[in-house]
């Protein structure tokens, strides 16, 4: 494994500093503030310590931060941890959006059916637990971490939120639990494929990558990964626990699980789907990329249906998470590097979405669409928000995930035009999905019940300038991200053996 | 004088005895069902024994006894409790575990 | 005089009587075990009756960590044999082997007793006496009942009988002879049987499954018998390694063999709680005194599969290709009917129970793949470890799990119908999350014993080619999941019905047996790697 | 050979109508034949050890402790011939049947070779008992010993399931009498005997009351369970009877004077 040595263990101090945060806040007293200040306080080291690590980052040195040790030797387990320009920039995302959903939510715990300590210390967890799954250079570390995450946000959705949360979470927990032991039964067959090889069972990705598994094998294996990672992106046909969850819980959840959790099923099929099965990958190609599509419109069109704001978002993402995956499977320098620099976009700009809405639900307790009107001559700092976030979701020019979907589709437009032109349709819907919404809520006549609402206040405030400001500083300024990402897509494509079919002025301009 | 004729009837005592375990609802006569079902690979024991020209079999035949003796006992005990609390020895009758 | 010993000289050399040699270091472990059973039976006739629940307490302590240091001190000189792909010899005139894996097997066995030897020992619960009827002779409901409850009566007999089926359990897992699995099968079920009846609370239920257990154990023992008579009439030796030759000279099957071997798989399948033999399970798990089932649920799981293994690796390995198609077929059958019937229970005792057949099912899945160690490249495990591994793993959760439930009480005792647990997660968020620990880790979830034990035997099935098998145990794992979380729903999601639940504060015993379990759980989800090397170094079955 | 073909069919028979005899004793006595005619069997095939020792243990202890249970649950009892599964008797019988017939055709195939028979044995032993002795003390030994913990298992279940203790001492003449005094200085309980029944002139059982002497009946003199099941006599049509001859008599006294 290329990368720098380090003498210090900087990702295992990331992932178990949130840990050890949420162990320090449960035993606090309940009912007090200072379980909050200690939680926002341990989440904001966990950012420094990543844009730390983040600074000392070699853009061209592959894997760093490397650390790795024998863990299960029956298993061929490894504690292996390392980053890439992908993993950083995931990283990144999760410890820049904990503290925003700390802050966002710093009131929504309060009456519900347990205390605020653990509302606070299952999100601390569920930041550990995450930045150890992006980091995981072990499939096998990364399968436990992967399914550990969800009985944190299994808790978070089941403990604080609607009234149907209940449902919600059980539903939540039983389409991921079916995905991962699908990818279970294929993490089985692959210690089964590997032991052959000298030295016995391994489950590194390096040792992994370099194991010739078998075509037929290798099928059937990456269809067990593959599912597991569409359940979690989520994909049609599997995503319809998404707009229950993420309607139920509290909108802090919902920016956990849509921004950091799902993106665990498009960092993955990176990862492991293609890097382990390149030649299963290739061979699914054509019918992800449709299913893909599908997802884009699907998700865009029963979005534009949808009365209740949170499941409207819910649909966005689905959408989104179409044009990821379609990006990833285009095969081609651009479409990846666009789809894992969309990752981290769509983060962002959903999470905006999320909490601005949420902001608006909790003043009117309503989150039906028809219960407002006419916001923006009430609060006007609300409405603009929400009206930057809505453009940053339907990728306005200038705004940074325009950068990444102009990457998908000019990356898909190379291997094939149809599924370009349709995924395409998806942004003409995307405006009107979003600027409908905004026109039936913050445009038009006052509705009578939001005469008296507040504008946001300063922690509010406090809680969405980062992401907006992040939003449109990529948007004007994507190299560094792009930088980051380029070597890992690069050697992304020549393990699954594809070329980018010709250069384009695209790939010009974004430098690889 | 062969064997299998031996065989034959130990085999099908130990089928009727197993039919009887199944059809019977009286706890005592399920044992008894039982019993007949250990005699018939008794019987088997025996013959086997014979057949191959070493004590191993009767030995069996014999442990089987001792273990059928001490089980008898502790069988017999517990029937005899429940019928005391319940006036019945059916097995139907104490149904208070369904599914 | 002397004429008469010159006549019973040469009567005992026209016997040719071979005086047996037997090494009673290496059995020290078991006799350790039913010498502690006798003496507490001499203490049931001759100590004072107030004294004796404190004596049969240490007695069985003792007796069972004095039978576990025998364990460590026979394990560390077995000599290994076959360039150490197993250790161990066989002793007692070859009737038992003392192999790495017979004494990994007495080890597990005997540390589960001892955990749950605190639980039958717990008097807090009841108010100063233990979970077990204070006289099982007087009639339920009678002013005779009522009056040994108040004078604080108990049966301390128990604790004689746990050791004897303690003994079983160990004998049966050793056994290199069908004759003495036969003889030990029954010593590890008659006083199962009679613990089953002994409840002091709903003592209906309770003797209603030590009948039930009794007829269809004494049904399935009859038909293990029957396998061995006709296993006998093909090899005509009881011993495993003498049937292995006679099967490995035969060209082609033997029907006689096939038989055998399918009704002795009955038997012992019915130990295991495999399907279609389960259906005692749920109804003798759920009367038998909590306690108990934990005892049972835990300990004779690990006894017959060690004799299942035994059984089917050593005796029957030449005809794998003939027993493994039925094994497939219970394998998956078991599972299936564990977890979805555990989704239409009520009561926790039997939603367990529905689980542990489950876990059968698994177990199954981890024996079929039938990979021996020599066959396995480097630190891969083989079936036999993947199996122990699991039976050890499930073992703790289910003592644990268990031992949470006799702790979740109302006034009638404790209450295990799943609606009385709605809202413990607020009454009791310890407790509840505990349980709901264990849960996961019955669910297999990352981090628990559950998981690592599962990933076991499912990598063991799949090595020896039963990848089908492990796709059905994964979605059944799913199935199953479904009912796990609905328990957690209800615990923490639901509100509570009526009082709702309490939570009695048990003694330091039992508190002791949760934290065990749970410890364990959790250790053997994140550092398997001890147990496997354990089991790694303790080989294979000696033939 | 000849035993055989004559106890076997008796055997089978047996069977059967043990499975199928509705009286539990019926049942036990079937099952009594069956084994006694099984000791025969062992005696025929070179087993007199197990011959006898069939004959002691299994038709003299274990059906006589079948037999005295039977007798304590009380001897009519007999199963009800009502289904509670629907399907469930045929279905079992099916099952045993082919089950049964699997068995059979198993070992008639099965190719068991010639048989050795125990001459050699024996007579390289000394003899039957002294072979079986011979085995059961060095190859099987502990399973042997392991027996006894068996035993022992037995007794303490018979123990423990059967045996109530008595808690309280049994109180004896002088507490009895203590108490009837007790009672009857606090609650006036008669202390003394209870009047007996049927001192009537025409009928003495004891389903007839005794009269107290204002002619009322003693209520005390008959059982609770007679009169709770009304079989108590009625006395007044008697009385009637009764009263009608005193008044005959005095007339006829007075005629007389």
């Amino acid at each position: 494994m290329t990368g720098s040595e380090t003498t210090v263990p900087w990702l295992t101090i990331l992932a178990v500093l949130p840990l050890v945060g949420a162990a320090v806040v449960l035993l606090l007293p309940k009912g007090t503030a200072i379980a909050k200040q200690v939680t926002l306080g341990f989440s904001l080291v966990a950012l420094a310590v990543s844009i730390a690590m983040a600074a000392k980052f070699d853009v061209e040195g592959g894997f760093q931060f490397v650390e790795q040790y024998n863990w299960i030797d029956s298993f061929g387990a490894h504690y292996a941890v390392g980053l890439d320009g992908l993993g950083l920039l995931l990283v990144l995302l999760t410890t820049i959006l904990t503290p925003v959903v700390i802050l966002a939510s710093w009131y929504d715990s309060d009456g519900g059916r347990w205390s605020a300590n653990t509302f606070f210390g299952w999100i601390l967890v569920l930041e550990g637990l995450s930045i150890g799954v992006f980091a995981a250079t072990d499939v096998f570390l990364f399968y436990v971490l992967f399914e550990a995450t969800l009985i944190p946000i299994y808790f978070l959705i089941g403990g604080f939120g609607g009234p149907r949360r209940s449902y919600a979470a059980v539903k939540f927990l039983l389409y991921s639990l079916f995905g991962g032991l699908l990818m279970l039964a294929s993490v089985v067959g692959l210690y089964v494929a590997s032991a052959g090889n000298d030295g016995g069972p391994s489950y590194l990705l390096e040792d992994l990558m370099s194991t010739d598994i078998g075509t037929t094998t290798g099928r059937w294996l990456f269809l067990g990964f593959f599912i597991a990672f569409a359940v979690k992106a989520p994909m049609w046909p599997v995503h319809t626990w998404l707009p229950d969850a993420a309607s139920e819980a509290t909108p802090g959840t919902s920016v956990l699980l849509v921004s950091v959790l799902d993106k665990i099923g498009t960092f993955g099929m990176m990862r492991f789907c293609l890097n382990i099965f390149p030649e299963a990958s290739r061979w699914a190609t054509p019918v992800v990329i449709t299913l893909a599509v599908i997802s884009v419109i699907y998700g865009a069109l029963l979005a534009i249906g949808q009365q209740d704001i949170r499941r409207l978002i819910a649909y966005t993402s689905v959408s989104h998470f179409g044009f990821i995956v379609l990006g990833i499977f285009a095969m081609t320098s651009q479409g990846q590097t666009g789809a894992a620099f969309y990752m981290f976009n769509h983060g962002l700009s959903t999470a905006a979405l999320f909490l601005v809405t949420g902001f608006l639900v909790s003043r009117r307790g309503s989150k039906m669409i028809d219960d407002y009107g006419g916001v923006e001559k009430v609060a006007p700092v609300l409405a603009g928000t929400f009206l930057l976030a809505g453009l940053s979701s339907l990728s306005l020019p200038g705004l940074s995930p325009f950068v990444s979907e102009f990457l998908v589709l000019a990356g898909t437009f190379t291997v094939s035009i149809p599924a370009a032109v349709i995924a395409t349709l998806g942004i003409v819907l995307a405006a009107l999905y979003i600027l409908y919404m905004y026109q039936r809520t913050m445009t038009g006549p006052l509705h009578p019940a939001t005469e008296l609402l507040p504008d946001l206040r300063a922690r509010e405030v406090a809680a969405l300038a980062p992401l907006l400001l992040l939003i449109v500083v990529l948007g004007l300024f994507p190299k560094p991200a792009l930088d980051a990402l380029n070597p890992t897509v690069d050697r992304l494509l020549q393990q699954v053996g594809v070329e980018d079919p010709q250069p384009t002025v695209a790939s010009a301009e974004t430098g690889s | 004088m062969s064997t299998t004729p031996f065989l034959v009837l130990s085999a099908m005592l130990f089928g009727v005895g197993a039919v009887g375990v199944l059809v019977r609802r009286n706890a005592i006569v399920v044992f008894m069902c039982v019993e007949l079902m250990l005699n018939a690979a008794n019987l088997a024991f025996v013959t086997f024994s014979r057949q191959h020209g070493n004590f191993d079999g009767q030995i069996a035949a014999f442990f089987v006894m001792v273990v059928a003796a001490a089980e008898v006992v502790v069988g017999l005990a517990i029937i005899m409790t429940i019928f005391r609390t319940r006036r019945s020895a059916s097995v139907d009758d104490a149904s208070l575990l369904k599914y | 005089m002397m004429s008469q010993s010159t006549v019973l000289a040469t009567v005992l050399a026209a016997a040719s009587f071979d005086k047996p040699t037997i090494a009673y270091g290496r059995l020290s472990p078991l006799l350790v075990v039913f010498g502690i059973a006798l003496v507490g039976v001499v203490v049931e006739a001759f100590a004072p009756r107030e004294r004796r629940y404190v004596i049969q307490t240490a007695l069985a302590l003792l007796g069972l960590g004095v039978s576990l240091l025998a364990v460590i001190g026979v394990g560390l000189d077995l000599k290994t044999n076959n360039d150490g792909a197993s250790r161990g010899s066989v002793e007692a005139m070859g009737a038992i082997a003392v192999d790495g894996p017979s004494l990994f097997i007495w080890g597990t066995l005997l540390v589960f007793s001892l955990i749950c030897v605190l639980l039958f020992a717990e008097r807090h619960l009841e108010g100063g006496i233990t979970a077990f009827a204070g006289q099982a002779a007087a009639l339920p409901g009678t002013e005779a009942e009522r009056e040994a409850s108040s004078r604080g009566i108990e049966h301390t007999e128990v604790f004689p009988l746990m050791m004897f089926a303690i003994g079983g359990m160990m004998l049966f897992a050793s056994a290199n002879d069908l004759l003495t699995m036969f003889v030990a099968l029954e010593v590890l079920s008659l006083p199962l049987y009679l613990l089953c009846g002994l409840a002091r609370r709903r003592r209906l239920i309770s003797q209603e499954s030590a009948l039930k257990y009794f007829l269809l154990g004494a049904f399935s023992s009859a038909f293990f018998l029957y396998g061995i008579a006709l296993v006998y009439g093909f090899a005509g030796s009881f011993r495993l390694g003498e049937i292995d030759t006679a099967v490995s000279s035969t060209v082609g099957g033997s029907s006689l063999l096939l038989a055998g071997m399918a009704l002795m798989a009955v038997g012992l399948l019915f130990k295991v709680s495999a399907a279609p033999f389960h259906a005692w399970t749920p109804d003798v798990y759920q009367g038998a005194p909590t306690a108990v089932t934990a005892f049972m649920a835990a300990c004779t799981k690990v006894a017959a599969f060690g004799a299942l293994l035994r059984v089917f690796y050593v005796a029957l390995g030449g005809v794998r290709w003939d027993w493994q198609p039925m094994m497939w077929v219970i394998a998956a059958l078991t599972m299936a009917i564990g977890s979805v019937i555990a989704i239409t229970q009520t009561d926790i005792k039997r939603m367990l129970a529905y689980s542990s057949i489950a876990h059968a099912g698994f177990l199954i899945t981890g024996f079929v793949g039938a990979q021996q160690g020599i066959e396995v490249a480097g630190q891969q495990i083989s079936s036999l470890q993947a199996v122990m591994f699991y039976l050890v793993a499930y073992g703790f959760t289910t003592i644990g799990a268990f031992a949470v439930v006799t702790v979740v009480r109302d006034a009638g005792g404790e209450t295990t119908h799943l609606s009385r647990w709605a809202g413990l997660g607020r009454e009791a968020p310890v407790v509840a999350g505990v349980f709901a620990f264990f849960l996961l880790a019955f669910a297999g979830i990352p981090l628990t014993s559950g998981f690592t034990s599962k990933w076991a035997v499912f990598t063991s099935a799949w090595a020896g080619g039963a990848w089908p098998l492990v796709v059905v145990a994964v979605l059944m794992s799913v199935v199953a999941a479904f009912f796990y979380v609905r328990v957690i729903v209800v615990m923490f999601f639901s509100e509570p019905v009526g009082d709702g639940p309490t939570v009695a504060v048990p003694s330091i015993l039992t508190s002791i047996t949760i934290t065990v379990g749970a410890a364990m759980t959790l250790i053997l989800g994140v550092v398997p790697q001890p147990v496997f090397d354990l089991a790694r170094t303790a080989g294979e079955f000696i033939r | 050979m000849i035993a055989f073909w004559v106890l076997a069919p008796i055997m089978v028979v047996s069977a059967i109508a043990m499975v199928m005899a509705r009286k539990a004793v019926h049942c036990a006595l079937l099952l009594a034949v069956i084994m006694i005619s099984l000791a025969v069997l062992y005696a025929v095939q070179n087993a007199p050890f197990l011959f006898a020792v069939q004959i002691v243990v299994y038709t003299g202890a274990v059906l006589m402790l079948f037999l005295f249970v039977l007798m304590l649950v009380g001897v009519d009892s007999s199963d009800s011939l009502v289904e509670t599964l629907r399907g469930q008797r045929v279905t079992a019988v099916v099952l045993g049947l082919l089950f049964g017939l699997l068995v059979v055709v198993a070992i008639s195939q099965a190719t068991l070779g010639s048989v050795v028979g125990l001459a050699d044995a024996s007579e390289q032993a000394g003899g039957n008992v002294k072979g079986i002795a011979a085995l059961l003390f060095s190859r099987y030994v502990f399973a042997f010993e392991v027996t006894s913990a068996l035993l022992i298992t037995a007794a303490l279940g018979a123990m423990v399931l059967a045996h109530r203790e008595r808690l309280t001492p049994k109180p004896t003449q002088r507490d009895m009498v203590t108490q009837r005094m007790h009672d009857y200085a606090t609650s006036g309980i008669h202390p003394g005997a209870l009047p007996g029944p049927g001192s009537f002139a025409r009928h003495n059982s004891v389903d007839t009351p005794a009269l107290l002497p204002d002619g009322t009946v003693s209520e005390l003199s008959i059982s609770r369970v007679m009169r709770a099941r009304g079989t108590v006599r009625d006395v007044s049509r008697d009385r009637a009877g009764e009263r009608e001859i005193e008044t005959e008599s005095r007339q006829i006294e007075e005629g007389n004077t």
